[in-house]
């Protein structure tokens, strides 16, 4: 050890470093192909497909909002303006790879498969919530290999990585995708995560959705570091920093990253640089720290309206057809959640369930206890329900 | 007088400390622009500026451990944590160094760190956003923990937590941030640590409790003398590490019955050492059983926290059931 | 509802004397701090059914 | 039927699972080619190779988190904390994944992992090696707590806890891990979870413990029913949560006298949801206090451990007051 | 954000690529200038004392093994082959500035102005131990500046950087060195640690013992990345590489950076590659995971050896005069040795002192308990010394 790097390596590292410090895009804010060796190779219809989910990411964010203001929805943390990072990295996965989301990937859900209805049951925590009304924000379905996100940031890191080598270690061919912020990139969870993604060279695709904010802490004060996706050289693990608002390169980097990954070549860490349009949370106000010209400027940059003008310019879907396919979905998922409302809510014991695999003897107490409760509530008088 | 809520008059508690102390320093997620997801920390940044209330990277081991080597180099830092449930990143730093520092020197270091946040449930917050978890720290000497049930003890509380030579862990039970409001003196005042209070006295039963459930206690009470005729003791603990074992027993010696109420869950819930306490050193002034009235031992259910947590008619239950005795 | 004079017996012990008969404010305690045992309560129990039976109080 | 110390008998159970089930993978610090600090790992990396015996990078939270994906993926991972004093890093995983993952998850997923390490105190290891924090994972809903005390039960409760579906912290006391020999079959067997076990049988008093304090008790028994001709129930708890209740309420039918031994601290040690437990549900069976010898509430000091832990003296003492009653 | 970092920033960071991958040494294992610039610009004094300290260093290690084989000391982690590290960059220091070591800096411990007496008193755990008793091998004292290290790995680098923000906050131009090991960088502590000292530009400097071994894990296990300097890339933060074993580039580079840290110029990580020549602790047995052979390489690197023959050849001091001084302090700390071994033990109550600031009521009535217990112990004819 006492000597230096070989040069070889260093070469190696320089050039890792200009992909982290670089920017991979391929199509611009204007719709306009910058580097065509970055667009995917996929189909007209594929494109058109991408862009459906992304319009059904919005629309159905904007309906978990107004649910929220209605008081149906305990907590909603808004995906608009990110979609293309949720859609184009899920997109090129294969069903038997596993996801992990953080909480604004929407979008990732619907490629899944996962329909607006269950994405409704779950937000509503109604009878059908295949989560049992256990938490908010978090969604996921193993039907679906998505697993639900922790609540607490960047958890789902290192666990993921953990899926990561099960697989590799039973030799299956899949993969992992993990999602989560650039705040997440400070906690202990990433830095044992991508630690041991290097160290055991893992099947595993890692996407930073660097919208630039953690709630209100600009990502300046997140880390000294130019990028994000510089980390990943701490821990031998490729960092390429890409235009999260660009689906098309989204699409083709993960996927590039995710073959690689599938091939044994090891893990990705992927920086997708974009933008939270909107509140952290509907409990959140921004005004209290970011001007709204800040915003106003990034709408330039929104992926949507990129991809209109971008299909447009390929002939693929006019603008207006574009736009026109948001109204559609909006009527559709309008009919939906009038049918989701009127489900009914989870049994009141719900909660004695999956603490664990059977019941041990003071979970059946309690369940007891539970009973005796209400009936005595029933003769007092009194109501749990708002 | 003013009249504040308990956000206001712990931001009061926190504006002044550290116009009387350029030691006080203010440290977690938001607690600058943003003034804490609950505005506890609002208007400080512009007041004292980016270097005393500070913005950190989003990792609580990092803010724990950051203000320990604040604290053991001559500060007095109260950290934030945004929502409690969000401490355990920090559980290694908090055990071993917060909480045993002074031991591990000999006493030549101390860690005078107050560790704050929003705290307990009924907000509708889920499993991440409601959690009662005080009895991790109970559980560890060397720390004080505290939780204020009104607006005036807050602000008491808090200048006391802060002035305290020890690592305190101050928990603030979001519920009733902003639900009562009360005349908060507006000079310099403290509640010592350590010290409960009698709520309201009463000669059957004693409830001991603290936090939100204060306020439920009350309703239960009156429901109670209204329904039965029963005349219930409040004790509001206050601190719950360490507890004021002698105002408990006091009441005991008169009442001989003991009901324990918290939203922490009931195996090794506080209660628990409360009751084994009570077991241990004066069962001899107890007619029947020591009841506790606490949330379930499951986690958090989102859907049914008003079943999950304690309710009146548990309470009701319960001091029915002790005054079988 | 309760009556003025601290006893000092554990929950067994004031049941025991419920079964029993024994008016516990009436006893003296050898337990642990003055408490009442179970013994003391047993002993109390043998001297009631021993002694004569009280005269009948006035109204 | 060859007789084993505890670290061999756990090295068995170890051995005979991974053949068993291709599911079964250990990882942690050191535990490869070092096989563990004490070896209870030992010779696994030859036998099974590196993909299974897993020497990790030096973080807890890690070796936790990555475990904890493992078996959400299907494996049955076999994490070992070197010193059970060392996982507070990991507590935030252990908590709201490893205990809470199938709740969150509405049964979807599950978390069949255990957590194993070496714990408690007694041989010189100071502050960082001797800690019995058990009471941190009780209080943590969805995880069973092990604790065995003699090889026999090392080798069927490591087993059974392979192959629970729950997540199992397996606490190993180090200091007996070499101290006591016994025949441990060859064959499989398992001791389920959940079931104490009566060491010795006795009418006076009912002592609850477990670990090496098992140990220790019978010592205690011995000198008491010498000295004072008492009588003393044993009972080994062996899963510390779900505790095994009603083998302690039949054993206070018997003797009406509680003592409870263990090496945590006092103060929401085990032995207050022993203590309030019972005082909740069973006080009529009490002549009298409930007892507890534990440790100090300090935290652990080297120069002093045997006067720290629970020793003859203490569990003489304590007997001897509830004798009293 | 939706651009690539500026060149310049990119042309930096290549340049501390460099640094972080690369192996500053001024003396090589011959006793050789190899690079004057890095030589630092001290006396001839200077060297006496610096070797001076490395050899006492030396000497009590040896010492604290001897006592811990008699059973005397708990259990001891020996410092040799390490001993420039510790010594070289705790010489640059001034008084008022803060060490935090972890547990294999005798040489910081002596350089601070601790004696050899009292290291053996807190080794011993004996009535004048300034630690009470609480712990083993950790060593520290208020008096020097010197912080008690924690056991658990890692925990005291994010705790010094709040030291440092501390000072930096106060005003005044002190700084923090902190040491630790190649296997720390692998803990969330490290991560906080590291991160935050880059975001708040704290006046601190952070020494990577990398001694190749965390007990039976080889550094390469420990991360993917090609050397632990460049993990301060990740943090804004410059990573330097330097031979650890050579005292003479130690003292110059920490020198260095803690005139930049005190000048305001922010933190810096250095990675000291050296080599632990014994085994991780007296509890250890290195022949279960390395070869023996690869410890006799080592020994042509080891760090006193090196000084000796650089001295020699610089007309210093001859290598047997150097080696005379090790015969000499092997003599004075045999008669400290005899001398400490004869005081008394701590107080029985000791434990119950430092858990508060005041005694809460329970601490006072276990404190009766005890005595209660030490009388029982008489009565029973019991003792709780061997
Ligand atoms: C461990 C933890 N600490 C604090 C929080 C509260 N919190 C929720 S989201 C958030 C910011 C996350 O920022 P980032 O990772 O950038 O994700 P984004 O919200 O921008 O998508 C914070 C502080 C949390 N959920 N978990
Ligand atoms: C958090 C934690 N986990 C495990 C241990 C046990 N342990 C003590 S030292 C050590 C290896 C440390 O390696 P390194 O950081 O390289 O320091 P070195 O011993 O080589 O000086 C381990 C695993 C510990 N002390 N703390
Ligand atoms: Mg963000
Ligand atoms: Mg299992
Ligand atoms: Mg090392």
């Amino acid at each position: 050890p006492f000597k230096p790097v070989e040069g070889s390596v260093v070469e190696e590292y320089k050039a890792l470093l200009e992909e982290a410090m670089g920017f991979k895009r391929a199509v611009d804010e204007e719709g306009r192909v910058v580097d065509e060796g970055l667009l995917p190779k996929i189909s007209e219809g594929d494109i058109i497909e991408i862009y459906t989910y992304m319009v059904r990411a919005r629309v159905i964010d904007s309906w978990l909002l107004k649910l929220q203001r209605m008081g149906k929805v305990a907590l909603h943390a808004p995906n608009k303006g990110q979609e293309a990072v949720a859609v184009g990295a899920a997109k090129p996965l294969r069903r038997d790879d596993w996801v992990f989301p953080s909480y604004r990937e929407l979008g990732a859900y619907l490629v899944r498969g996962m329909s607006e209805e269950e994405i409704l049951d779950r937000a509503l925590a109604n009878a059908d919530d295949p989560l049992k009304g256990s938490d908010f924000a978090i969604f996921g379905n193993r039907r679906y290999n998505l697993v639900p996100a922790p609540v607490p940031v960047g958890n789902q890191i290192p666990i993921s990585v953990g899926a990561a080598y099960a697989m590799k270690y039973l030799g299956r061919d899949t993969i992992t995708l993990t999602f989560f912020g650039d705040g997440a990139t400070s906690r202990g969870d990433f830095h044992a995560g991508l630690n041991f993604a290097g160290v055991f060279k893992v099947p595993a695709v890692l996407v930073i959705q660097n919208n630039q904010w953690a709630i209100s802490v600009p990502r300046a004060r997140q880390t000294a570091a130019p990028t994000l996706a510089v980390k990943g050289l701490a821990y031998g693990v490729p960092g390429i920093r890409i235009d999260g608002n660009d689906v098309m390169v989204v699409y083709k980097v993960v996927s590039d990253a995710a073959e690689k990954a599938r091939r044994g070549g090891g893990p990705t860490l992927v920086e997708a640089v974009t933008y939270r349009l909107g509140p952290h949370t509907t409990a959140d106000d921004p005004s209290r720290y970011r001007k709204s010209e800040e915003e106003k400027v990034m709408e330039r940059y929104e992926p949507l309206r990129r991809m209109r003008k971008f299909m447009d310019s390929m002939g693929i879907m006019t603008e207006k057809e574009a736009l026109a396919l948001e109204e559609e979905w909006n009527s559709r998922v309008e009919e939906i959640v009038r049918r989701v409302l009127a489900k009914p809510p989870l049994p009141e014991n719900v909660f004695f369930q999956n603490v664990y695999s059977e019941k041990p003897w003071f979970i059946l107490e309690e369940e007891r206890d539970l009973e005796e409760t209400l009936r005595t509530m029933e003769e007092l008088g009194l109501s749990y329900r708002e | 007088m003013p009249v504040m809520n308990m956000v206001e008059a712990l931001n009061t508690a926190l504006r002044e400390e550290m116009k009387r102390d350029k030691r006080v320093v203010v440290l977690g997620e938001d607690v600058g622009r943003r003034g804490g997801v609950f505005l506890v920390t609002e208007g400080l940044i512009d007041e004292f500026g980016e270097e005393r209330v500070i913005d950190t990277p989003l990792t609580e081991m990092g803010i724990v451990a950051f203000a320990i080597g604040m604290a053991m180099y001559g500060l007095r830092p109260v950290a934030e944590i945004q929502f409690i449930d969000f401490i355990y990143e920090a559980f290694d730093q908090i055990v071993n160094n917060a909480a045993w520092y002074r031991f591990r020197s000999g006493g030549m270091y101390s860690v005078p760190l107050v560790i704050r946040g929003p705290c307990c449930g009924g907000i509708r917050g889920g499993m991440h956003h409601s959690q009662s978890n005080e009895s991790y720290f109970i559980h560890t000497p060397g720390l004080y923990v505290v939780m204020p049930s009104t607006p005036y003890d807050a602000k008491g509380l808090l200048k006391s937590s802060i002035r305290s030579d020890d690592a305190v862990i101050f928990l603030e039970p979001k519920s009733i941030y902003r639900t009562i409001r009360e005349d908060v003196p507006e000079e310099d005042y403290t509640v010592p640590l350590g010290q409960a209070r009698v709520v309201q006295e009463g000669s059957d039963v004693t409830l001991v409790t603290w936090g939100a459930m204060v306020h439920l206690a009350k309703e239960a009470a009156e429901l109670l003398r209204d329904k039965r005729g029963w005349s219930v003791e409040i004790i509001d603990l206050r601190t719950l590490q360490p507890w004021d074992k002698d105002i408990v027993v006091k009441s005991l010696e008169k009442t001989g019955r003991l009901v324990i109420v918290h939203e922490a869950r009931r195996i090794l819930g506080p209660g628990a050492e409360i009751a084994a306490y009570i077991s241990e050193n004066h069962i001899e002034l107890l007619r029947g059983p020591v009841k506790r009235v606490a949330s379930y031992d499951t986690p958090y259910p989102l859907a049914h926290e008003k079943l999950y947590l304690p309710n009146i008619a548990k309470i009701y239950r319960a001091v029915s059931d002790v005054m079988q005795w | 509802a309760t009556t003025a004079v601290l006893v000092r017996a554990p929950p067994r012990v004031r049941r025991l004397a419920r079964q029993l008969g024994v008016d516990l404010t009436k006893v003296r305690g050898t337990g642990p701090r003055g408490a009442i045992t179970e013994e003391d309560v047993r002993r109390a129990a043998a001297m009631l059914a021993a002694a004569p039976p009280p005269a009948a109080l006035p109204p």
